[in-house]
């Protein structure tokens, strides 16, 4: 039901400002890059130590030395800066990056967001995504609605181990666009294309707040 | 000039003794210390605590430490992709520290700069954050982490002086210039070694001060994780 | 890219008000931003709190300023060789708040790093940490120093590009990459302005993430303090 | 009486061992540079950003991105390094540098130092002296044992502003060389040439310690 992983990354592509600095997650966020739209310049921040990120290399311009934080090969376009870790996190946790898009295992209604360890799981780590969390003042969730098992994503309280508390600002899901608001609730902006009101509510467990019957379809 | 140049990775590594905590630059595969990692294959030392972002793969990098079980414990942001690692931390055999990769580098800065501890958002609200001092600054609650010192730092460079002058290569960079300032003893391997006056003073990341000793390595595998590719065109 | 170029100085501190903080980079007259100054000196702004590590001299740098009571606070590390502004500290005309060098430094990337505060043995014991939080680590005394933050930062570089990349020129680089990260709004002026690509990647000390404008600058006197030669040989 | 103060960098120069980074004040600590022993390989660190600082610069050579902490032109020797100053003080506070010396009004008996501030008197600024004082493991100081009223400035405790605590470890005067004892007082180690352990007694306000009879010349 909905739109598919690239469509999220194209709604979450109209979030962008002209002359923004943005650090994509792993997943669905990663795909936002190639659906810019046009006259929007931002550059792409990985956290491992490049802003500039261009598009993957072709064949013969792959470079060991040059990857982004999910370890794959990149390019550089003109003006990029490499840097080191600390420098990398100075930007993120000095508020220099404008967005942060990633992706999550659930985000509650007052913005607290799991997406790093799944008890009696292998835990892999949080990597980077505790720094960008705790720091960014805009976080975008780009996400599927509901976990394989059909369980809503969206919840009142994360039963899973947190990442970060009160700080997501929107998400971006297969069937919905939502805020969250200052005082807790997930207010419903945009449905999917032909995605109803009581599908999302059926699909949102955590409180669900829609302040008009006249809730607009997502243009993508 | 104050000379650092030793023969090769295992003169360099030569000291450093079972049970030691070990940083070791690099983010995945990309700028680790690939001649000193089999330096210490080779010496058969174990008991290690080694500090790095990541764990190798099973065949590549740290994963050959774990293999020979010469780990005891990893202080690392994240540790996927690497089977080996799984299985000796759920049966016990490996102790894992887990911390945002922020605090991480920042805490390695802070120990090599004599900053013993700073408050940072990161983790606040989170089992990182358990035990931990939190203040609020402008509002919003910090915790306070500390300095992570370490015996023996391992760092790659892409160049370097024999004065431990050292420049880095795209993101290969990554940890190795906060480790490199962090290590009691600090050990850099190179591509490229010059003599001092080579390189431009202007355009070093890691001045010599922090190097004790430095060596050119050799046969560079530099595995790539996830070649990725750009099939348009 | 994001292009941050502007017209001149003018164009560059247009909005900078009447009471601003603001972050100038240098150490004594190297590496200042003499063409942003001398707009400040136009603008006839005043009851401006200036972070510098110096405050210049009589005749030059941050002592134009103070010739012109557009001052109202120093924040520095060291202020010496200035008799106007001896003559307006010792009148009460001007506040003065001296910091040791390495926390003035620290505090501005700190500031600019997120870091909302850190522990430095710097000025234990003496009148610096009165009311500073006293703190032992590793059985040593340590006060805690916060984030400086301002709301313009002004800082002068060897080489820019349009993109807000910056490289800088011998020690005239000091205090003006830290400051480049501690401002709101970060002003670069430059001797040399190229288009994005034409610096190397691996080269760049200043990100130009931190800076929102940056022009070529002009008429560069460069002053030097303490012209001292070898008479040897 | 006693040596001068190019006979005090001379005496400060024997302190100097293979392979060491040094950090040297203004003043006759300055002088310290210009009689390195033969054999003895050190780095020069100035905490304006330059490790590698070479002799001032000929006429034709003088650079005005290129000074030391006292602003005077300098030059940098192959193998030298730029830096901003928070990497500059990182060295220092991270106890990279292994030696510092540098000027002192006051010291006393316990190693506390005053060199910055005359209460009355137009204040300067510490610059980076107290960064220096609080971080260095070995510190020597350079300066005359008495001020220009004659009167001791070894003394009980300092009556000046203190620029740091329990940190000098050696003096050096134009009378003598002297540790600072883990427990409090002026050790007396060598004689300024032709001068009497009396004269440093009598010049010498803290409790001046004189373990043997046999108290050797120095040797410049």
């Amino acid at each position: 039901m909905g739109i598919d992983k690239i469509g999220i990354a194209k709604r979450i592509a109209q979030e962008l400002r002209n002359g923004w600095y943005v650090n994509l997650g792993i997943g669905i966020p990663t795909l936002v890059a190639n659906y810019i739209p046009d006259g929007i310049n931002v550059e792409f921040q990985s956290e491992n130590g490049i802003l500039g990120m261009g598009p993957f290399p072709r064949e013969e311009n792959v470079d060991a030395d040059l990857i982004n934080a999910g370890k794959q090969t990149i390019t550089a376009l003109p003006g990029a800066v490499y840097f080191d870790s600390s420098m990398s996190f100075a930007m993120i946790r000095g508020k220099h990056v404008q967005l942060t898009v990633l992706g999550a295992m659930e985000v509650s209604e007052n913005g607290d967001i799991a997406n790093w360890k799944i008890p009696g799981k292998m835990v892999k780590g949080m990597g980077g995504a505790m720094d960008l969390v705790a720091s960014a003042e805009n976080i975008i969730v780009a996400m599927m609605h509901t976990n394989k098992k059909g369980e809503s994503k969206l919840l009142e309280n994360c039963s899973l181990p947190l990442t970060g508390v009160n700080c997501v600002k929107k998400i971006v899901t297969n069937l919905a666009v939502l805020n969250i608001l200052p005082d807790g609730g997930f207010e419903l902006l945009e449905r999917a294309p032909g995605v109803t009101i009581e599908a999302i509510k059926s699909a949102t467990k955590g409180k669900l707040i829609v302040n008009s019957s006249e809730i607009p379809e997502m243009q993508l | 000039m104050i000379e650092k140049k030793v023969l090769n990775a295992a003169d360099g590594c030569k000291d450093i003794f079972s049970g030691a905590t070990i940083m070791l630059g690099g983010f995945g595969l990309c700028g680790i210390p690939e001649n000193c990692i089999q330096a210490l294959v080779e010496m058969k030392i174990n008991g290690l605590t080694c500090i790095s972002n990541n764990a190798g793969v099973d065949d590549f990098g740290l994963g050959y430490l774990l293999q020979n079980k010469q780990i005891k414990k990893m202080i690392s942001s994240y540790v996927g992709e690497n089977e080996e690692f799984e299985r000796q931390m759920l049966s016990g055999e490996l102790e894992v520290d887990l911390i945002p990769q922020g605090s991480l580098a920042e805490r390695c800065r802070a120990a090599g700069a004599g900053i013993p501890a700073f408050f940072t958002p990161a983790g606040f609200g989170t089992e990182i954050s358990k035990g931990k001092e939190v203040r609020n600054f402008n509002g919003k609650p910090h915790i306070l982490e500390t300095a992570l010192n370490a015996d023996f730092a391992i760092v790659k460079a892409w160049k370097g002086d024999t004065a431990g002058n050292l420049i880095y290569k795209g993101t290969a960079r990554n940890f190795n210039p906060l480790m490199a300032m962090a290590g009691k003893i600090t050990i850099a391997e190179v591509e490229e070694l010059v003599s001092p006056g080579e390189l431009d003073p202007n355009q070093i990341h890691t001045p010599g001060i922090f190097i004790q000793r430095i060596f050119k390595g050799s046969n560079y595998e530099k595995r790539i994780e996830q070649r990725t590719v750009n099939e348009n065109k």
